[in-house]
């Protein structure tokens, strides 16, 4: 291996090198740096090559010919080889990104370049005190110079509130280092942390002001409004090293520090950490400035892994998986999004629509948020599940909260951004961009999923999880990013081969209970992607998420380990965010589904990881085994985590935008098959841990009456709505309210009715949304008051339609019936009668909005502009038709699906069920008998069909103006369709139930984070000397709390 | 003709523009036919006994007789015990009574309920105003032969008529349903084209179709 | 299991027995109507000759299919209700087709007339009929909870959703009927009895001038003959259920005729005595007065 | 001794950053600054400094072989040397900045650039 020195020798070398060639020779220059920086990360990479693959023991580099502590040592290890090929890389990538900067400027830029990148790597290998500060001089002076690159004039002020703030940190930093070389006669790191500094005469003190000098440097809150500003005002390509390796390499000093002072620095490490992660994305939310929120954003991820870095006391070894998957994910990603930003020309955040030019720019983005946010399958993901893991073994609750707090604040604003970008106007000016600059991001892209890679195979091997990325639903979903540029119907059928495929080679895996869901998630999904094959061209991205999101849902059902379920419900999550994404007004409401559902992602997280105290893998089932008082927290966490999934009320402000405004065959598959998802998870999660009790209240019974108050508010808010769409994701929320009612019910036909409800409600809301859909792509509108009359035009339509309010409201002979006979079944059995009471209200208020749905489409007069459309497209409604008859076929033989599952509840829930004797199906209290009731009812209704036909059959057919009108005739078709407002005196009588509070609840939390932050960044009022005097209240705080303590 | 009845050029959802012509698309434009008597005698029988005992007026008061139809639904009149109804809406209707004159705007109004009954139908003529104007022979706005423009099958005479004489012609008009003889509505389908041009004569602003069905 | 093929004529005797009854029945409480008016009121037979009547009407129009399903669902759903739901209690003969299903089939059956009478109101494009259908169904939501709540008490008592289990629980003098035994039930029930009989106070749906008679204002001759029909069948069904479910059921026809006469006498009784509610005042009447009595007995099994 | 140069070093150090964040004039700042460098090197070769013993040079009067024993701790002074250069270095640097800023704008008051900010 080549020895490390040279790393800095390449630097300084070339630097010289360039001082001596002439100013016009630019170009030879340019090469020179670019050599000196390919050599740099060559020698890095070979460490990392040795270090990785020959498993190679740390080596010290000695540079005075004596031993340490008369000489200066540098020390490559792992962390070192990796970071500094970090460091150099991200040099070498930003310099072939400022390629037109740097030959602007001339050979002196490049050399200042050059020794930026050397200094950083100077203080990652450095084991000297003294040469750190050196290095960080030296890092300082070329930053301030480096500044002098930005076109941006403002940049100036920045280099120079930097250079103030560096002034003073460098006192403290000089302070430090002689009172601590005072303490213990030494300068080298591993000697003073030998010889325990802090045990020392001022050996804390000085610790405090070495300490206090470096983490100053990290940009802790609230001394930190001079990096924003250089974050801001840098050249991007700078920005990009500011953020990516200079973060990294500080951080890493910090940790060289730390060793010094030893555990009792940690919990200061970890509370600045901490606060900065919080504040820091709180300040972020109402910035409106790209760079500037990166710059938050930066700072708030060097600030959560100086909190890891302060939790290395528990987390042991698995700080360098944890801190080093947080801190690679973040410089990745922020180097990626600095570079990116270079090509955007506006500023706000919406500009970044232009990126929309160029998909492969967009796949960059995404990537690096999801990065950023710790999703699947990137190192942060696997990061953050063993940091939480790890801090809930240790009961580090609090700890957790915050964490986990800051990650959903980030994620909300990167993903909102993600939002503006995908759905915002392109501006004028497109993206401009070099050849050099798209393969830097496109390495930064490359190097993310090979991280997410290596992090997987680490988990494999450390934790016995199976990498994601090896997981074949998750590659066959991937593969479509492969094949995007293929026509949509060819992806379309492969994707419907390989969902059913997959359902055909693994049916047998399943038991009764998961075989239901594996059916609906497969063959579910592929029935309903039917409907999308009236896609033309190639439908860029839409395959991608959607096959993600089903290897989401099928890994849920297949997983065995919270860790796998974890990482499946993120996969689903994400997936189905992209998927909703995608309809034409949905920013604002994928925006809240991705925030609630991370939110309610983190909660299972947390339960999960509360769950295994410490367990690196902690069996799913284990969940029985939990014991009090742990059980009931982990039962809550879990409970309220899915039930944002479905939508509970309260946590369902989310689904009716994110539902309805989604594309056609989006709906359906959102509705129908990803709401599952939340009830899978509470029906394992009920499997399981059974009745838990908190303070004396038996949390199930709390759910009885969410799901109680779900149905009947989710019911009740429906009727009022006229945005067809709308009315039935509202629906849903009812249905959900049953189904969840079902469960809570705790016994066997409860489950029974769950289960029949989680069968039925994927058949018919997925017809009926794709029939609201079909009516909706032929009439340009979803308003139901606009349509009307449509049955003679769209009668297949109609059908679906009219058979699926049949089964929804329950009427028999349809399978809705079979659904309400079980729950009442299931509730005589059960002894809680006052939720009882609310779910018996909500049940026939689904008539009203099922009347509502058809009447004000179908029936009713038909208007002007509508007189010519056809029946919606034949894609639209094959899954319709196949759905009539499904339905038709569960009505008649629900024990086709239910018998089974019957059985197998005996496991759970032993006797209670169903006899199934021949046609007729009874229970301890009643019977029904569906195929009778499908045949009497039949053969009634068609005696007087055809009687009421023999008698009427010359009956003159009139058309829609021929009424009787008070003697008058109606005007125009538009005032005479009684629509609008259809439940008026619902209103007046029963409106106050549905006023939305949890919306302006959750509204007020949003608007007072916005509103405190909005106040609080007012703070960093841009005059350096104020940012002085941040930074010595900083200390001043720092040392009163640290003395406190 | 109203504004609204033109023919209107309208654009659809995708965009393609096309006519809409409203009495056309939104009215039928069948003209009525002569609906032959039950094929068997004995049931046509029963149904003319039927017709006469169940009588459901149409609930429309066209003039000041309109009066002295509401004390028939009193204890003291009470036409109930007779099989005599009201009806809001003329598709259930099966008499017309024309409560005294007839202004040519409610003509109008009269020939549509009358148009939206269904065939067998019956039209009673109440008042001296509808046999030939009565008081009003000179009006410039009110009709004087009703038998002009809409079959009628019965007349009860006077100005106004009493109650009782409103009750002993529901009777008549039984007699008359009973033995076949209150063919109202065949007589105007077969005289369709001649009641049209008397009620076109008379109504200016016709914004209908020929017959409301 | 084999099909016994006699259900079906003793089913159509059943039948033909509640349409005569329930004729007479209606012509009875409307004539007893009148004379709370102190008038004289139809002649009995009057609802005989109306339907006639309109069968014999020649000439009929149609506004589409739904139009025509429309009374084609209505009936169905009278007579589906009438024929679930066994109506003399220990009779084979009158057991009808209860085989099919128990007390939630009936329950749920109630909803298949109203809901393809409201389509086929719809479909005849005329806004009178939605803003009856949208009065009407906004008023029988709130008027059928009392009533379920009522029924579930009852089950929960009896732990049976077996119309015939719960009548046969009712056995054994009229003490045992649950008229006494759940007087809470009971009530609530009755009062929610009111809000499904289209009756005063709770008749503001079909209101004859203001939206001329609401859903059916567009039917006449043979649709408007089946729901006659309809008329007939489903209030005498619905009580059934009453009886059964509160007053002990019938074991024969004579009692049978009485109780069904008693309990339609009560909502004609109050129907006479009271004016219109609108629909917000009636949705808050039934949860003010009538829920609250449904949540006790719910709560006090 | 000693802590009289320690406390002078101090000293130094406080007033430097009394003017830096006092004085809005950015060469007022940098001289500030400059003055607290100074302080902070009295506080290095005050402390390196041991009573009675000779700097750390060795010509004629001190042998390498008594070093140990005559002089005072090299080690301080090397770094205060080193300190100086770097100190240079920025205060040479903050001077181009403030050059730099001045030919922007026309003014030295360090509250007239904070166009950054939020």
């Amino acid at each position: 291996m080549v020895n490390a020195i040279y790393i800095i020798v390449a630097a300084l070398g070339a630097a010289f090198l360039l001082g001596l060639l002439k100013s016009e020779k630019r170009g030879t220059a340019y090469v020179i740096t670019l050599f000196a920086l390919s050599v740099m990360t060559w020698i890095s990479a070979g460490w990392v090559w040795a270090f990785v693959m020959e498993r190679a023991a740390p080596v010290d580099f000695l540079t005075g010919g004596t031993s340490p502590p008369f000489s200066i040592n540098f020390r490559m290890g792992l962390p070192e080889a990796v970071l500094t090929l970090l460091a150099s890389l991200t040099g070498l990538l930003s310099a072939l990104y400022m390629k037109d900067v740097l030959c602007a400027l001339g050979q002196r830029a490049m050399a200042v370049l050059l020794v930026a990148v050397m200094a950083l790597t100077g203080i990652i290998l450095t084991r000297d005190l003294f040469n750190l500060f050196v290095f960080f001089e030296l890092a300082i002076i070329s930053t301030a110079g480096l500044m002098l690159l930005s076109e941006d004039a403002r940049a100036l002020a920045a280099g120079f509130k930097y250079l103030i703030v560096s002034q003073m940190l460098s006192v403290f930093f000089l302070i430090g280092i002689i009172f601590a070389y005072h303490a213990t006669g030494t300068l080298n790191i591993d000697g003073m942390a030998t010889a325990s500094l802090g045990l020392k005469a001022g050996g804390a003190i000085a610790f405090f002001f070495l300490f206090i000098a470096v983490v100053a440097e990290l940009k802790p809150f609230p001394a930190n409004g001079w990096g924003l500003d250089i974050y801001e005002s840098a050249h991007p390509g700078f920005a990009a090293i500011f953020s990516a390796a200079t973060s990294s390499a500080v951080i890493y000093a910090v940790d060289k520090l730390l060793l010094i002072g030893g555990a009792e620095w940690l919990p200061m490490a970890t509370g600045i950490g901490v606060i900065t992660f919080l504040a820091a994305n709180l300040f972020a939310l109402p910035q409106t400035n790209d760079r500037r929120l990166l710059g938050y954003s930066s700072i708030a991820q060097t600030g959560l892994i100086l909190a890891v870095l302060g939790q290395r006391d528990i987390l042991g070894d698995n700080v360098l998986y944890i801190a080093g998957g947080l801190l690679l994910s973040h410089a990745i990603a922020k180097a990626g999004l600095n570079w990116i930003s270079g090509l955007v020309a506006g500023r706000e955040l919406p500009d970044w629509a232009a990126l929309r030019s160029r998909p492969i720019l967009v796949f960059a983005f995404v990537t690096f948020i999801a990065m950023l946010s710790g999703l699947p399958p990137f190192p942060g993901f696997y990061a953050k599940w063993e940091m939480v893991r790890i801090l809930a073994g240790e009961g580090r609750i609090a700890l957790i909260g915050l964490i986990l707090l800051g990650l959903l604040i980030e994620a909300g604003y990167l993903f909102r951004w993600f939002g503006y970008i995908i759905k915002r106007e392109v501006p004028a000016q497109s993206v401009r961009c070099s050849p050099f600059q798209i393969s830097a991001i496109f390495v930064a892209l490359a190097s993310g999923w090979a991280l997410g890679f290596v992090w997987g195979e680490l988990s494999n091997q450390y934790f016995g999880h199976d990498n994601l990325l090896l997981a074949i639903p998750v590659v066959f979903a991937l593969t479509f990013l492969l094949l995007d540029w293929l026509p949509a119907w060819v992806k379309n059928s492969i994707a419907i081969v390989g969902l059913s495929l997959f359902f055909y080679l693994t049916f047998s895996d399943y038991d009764p209970l998961r075989m239901i869901f594996a059916i609906i998630f497969l063959i579910g999904g592929a029935v309903i992607l039917l409907a999308s094959y009236d896609s033309k061209g190639r439908r860029i991205g839409f395959y991608p998420a959607t096959m993600l999101m089903f290897a989401g849902l099928i890994l849920l059902i297949r997983a065995t380990d919270t860790f796998g379920f974890f990482a499946a419900w993120e996969l689903l999550t994400i997936g189905s965010y992209f998927l909703i994404l995608r309809g034409k007004h949905s920013e604002p409401h994928a925006l809240s589904y991705i925030i609630f559902s991370l939110g309610g992602a983190f909660l299972i997280l947390a339960g999960f990881a509360l769950a295994a105290q410490g367990a690196p893998l902690f069996n799913i089932d284990a969940l029985a085994q939990l014991t009090q008082p742990l059980a009931p927290w982990v039962f809550l966490l879990l409970a309220i985590g899915f039930m944002t999934k479905t939508a509970a009320i309260g946590l369902h402000i989310w689904l009716p935008g994110a539902h309805s405004e989604a594309e056609t065959d989006v709906s359906p598959m959102v509705s129908g098959i990803l709401l599952k998802a939340g009830l899978f998870g509470l029906i394992v999660l009920l499997m399981t841990m059974g009745k838990q009790q908190l303070y004396g209240v038996e949390l199930t019974y709390v759910m009885l009456w969410i799901g109680a108050l779900s149905a009947l508010l989710g019911n009740l808010m429906a009727i009022f709505q006229e945005d067809a769409k709308r009315l039935l994701a509202y629906s849903s929320i009812g249905q959900m309210g049953y189904a969840l009612f079902g469960l809570a019910l705790m016994n066997h036909l409860g489950w029974l009715m769950a289960l029949m409800f989680v069968i039925n409600h994927y058949i018919y809301k997925s017809m009926l949304f794709l029939s609201a859909g079909g009516v909706a792509k032929r009439t340009g509108t979803r308003d139901m008051y606009r349509m009307g009359g449509l049955i003679t035009l769209m009668p297949l339509s109609f059908i679906a339609t009219l058979i699926g309010i049949i089964a929804v409201s329950g009427v028999p002979p349809l399978s809705g019936f079979g659904g309400r006979w079980i729950f009442y079944n299931a509730i005589i059995s059960s002894e809680y009668r006052l939720p009882m009471v609310i779910i018996f209200l909500a049940g026939p208020i689904a008539f009203l909005y099922l009347f509502r749905l058809i009447h004000t489409i179908f029936l009713g007069q038909l208007k002007d502009e509508y007189r010519k459309i056809k029946e919606a497209p034949f894609w639209f409604i094959l899954p319709q038709m196949i759905y009539v008859a499904l339905l038709l076929a569960f009505a008649v033989a629900p024990g086709v699906a239910l018998r089974r599952v019957d059985t197998y509840l005996n496991q759970i829930f032993p006797g209670g069920g169903l006899q199934w004797t021949g046609t007729e199906i009874s229970s301890a209290y009643g019977y029904w008998n569906p195929v009778a009731i499908m045949i009497i009812i039949a053969v009634i209704f068609g005696t007087l069909f055809a009687w009421l036909l023999f008698v009427n059959r010359k009956a003159q057919k009139v058309k829609q103006f021929n009424i009787v009108y008070a003697a008058e005739r109606p005007y125009r078709p538009e005032t005479t369709h009684f629509a609008w407002n259809f439940f008026a005196p619902y209103r007046k009588a029963l409106g106050f139930l549905v006023q939305p509070f949890a919306t302006r609840f959750w509204d007020g939390v949003t608007n007072t984070l916005h509103t405190a932050a909005d106040i609080s960044r007012r703070l960093y009022n841009g005059n350096g000397q104020s940012y002085a005097f941040h930074l010595l209240s900083f200390v001043v705080i720092a040392y009163l709390m640290r003395m406190g303590a | 003709m109203k504004d609204e009845l033109k023919i209107r050029v309208v654009k659809g959802p995708d965009g393609v523009e096309f006519e809409v012509e409203p009495l056309k698309d939104y009215y039928c434009e069948a003209a009525p036919t002569v609906m032959p008597a039950a094929y068997i005698k004995v049931v046509e029988d029963l149904f003319n006994w039927a017709r006469s005992e169940s009588i459901w007026i149409l609930g429309f008061g066209t003039g000041c007789g309109a009066i002295e139809m509401r004390p028939l639904m009193t204890p003291r009149f009470d036409a109930y015990r007779f099989g005599v109804q009201w009806r809001p809406t003329p598709r259930q209707a099966n008499l017309f009574v024309i409560s005294g004159y007839l202004s040519t705007k409610t003509l109008k109004r009269a020939i549509r309920s009358y148009e939206q009954m269904q065939n067998p139908k019956y039209v009673i003529g109440l008042g001296s105003c509808t046999i030939n104007g009565g008081m009003y022979w000179d009006s410039y706005n009110t009709i004087k032969r009703l038998d002009d423009y809409l079959p009628v099958d019965l007349y009860i005479a006077g100005c106004m008529p009493r109650p009782e004489a409103l009750l002993a012609g529901f009777q008549d008009m039984k007699k008359l349903i009973r033995a076949g003889k209150a063919e109202g509505a065949n007589l105007y389908a077969e005289n369709f084209e001649w009641y049209k041009a008397n009620q076109k004569r008379v109504i200016h602003d016709w914004d209908m179709p020929d017959y409301n069905w | 299991m084999p099909f016994d093929w006699m259900k079906i004529p003793y089913s159509l005797l059943t039948l033909f027995i509640v349409v005569n009854y329930g004729f007479f029945l209606n012509a009875l409480i409307q004539k007893m109507g009148a004379r709370a008016g102190r008038r004289y009121g139809i002649p009995i037979w009057q609802n005989y000759v109306d339907m006639i009547k309109n069968y014999g009407l020649r000439s009929s129009i149609t506004h589409g299919a739904m139009f025509y399903l429309g009374p084609v669902f209505r009936l169905s759903g009278g007579v589906g209700l009438l024929l679930f739901v066994p109506t003399i209690y220990g009779s084979y003969m009158f057991s009808n087709l209860s085989f099919a299903g128990d007390l939630i089939l009936a329950l749920y059956f109630i909803f298949f007339g109203t809901l393809g009478m409201a389509l086929g109101a719809g479909e005849s494009g005329h806004p009178h009929a939605a803003i009856g259908v949208s009065r009407g169904l906004a008023q029988v939501s709130t008027a059928e909870l009392p009533f379920a709540l009522a029924v579930f008490a009852v089950a929960l008592q009896y732990q049976t959703l077996s119309v015939t289990e719960i009548v046969a629980a009712q056995q054994g003098g009229f003490l045992q009927w649950t008229l006494f035994t759940n007087p809470l039930a009971v009530a609530a029930a009755m009062l929610g009895f009111l809000g499904s009989m289209m009756r005063p106070p709770f008749d503001v749906v079909i209101a004859p001038q203001e939206i001329p008679i609401g859903p059916p204002t567009e039917y006449h001759s043979a649709y408007l003959a089946l729901m006659q029909t309809n008329r007939a069948i489903f209030p005498i069904a619905k009580i059934v259920i009453y009886m059964n479910l509160f007053f002990g059921g019938a074991s024969d026809w004579p009692t049978f005729f009485f109780k069904v006469f008693l309990i339609y006498l009560w909502s004609a009784f109050v129907g006479v005595v009271f004016p219109r509610f609108r629909v917000e005042q009636s949705i808050r009447w039934f949860l003010i007065w009538a829920v609250p009595l449904g949540i006790l007995s719910i709560i006090l099994v | 001794m000693t802590y009289i140069a320690l406390a002078t070093g101090f000293l130094l150090i406080l007033i430097g950053f009394y003017g830096a964040l006092t004085n809005r004039n950015l060469l007022r700042m940098i001289v500030a600054f400059t003055i607290a460098n100074s302080g902070i090197n009295v506080v290095i070769i005050a402390i390196g400094y041991m009573h009675g013993r000779t700097a750390p040079i060795l010509d004629a009067t001190v042998s390498a072989a008594d070093a140990l024993t005559r002089v005072i701790d090299p080690v301080p002074q090397v770094l205060v040397l080193t300190a100086i250069v770097i100190g240079v270095g920025v205060a040479a640097l903050m001077l181009v900045f403030a050059y730099k800023l001045y030919e922007r704008k026309g003014t030295l008051d360090i509250s007239k650039f904070a166009e950054l900010k939020w």
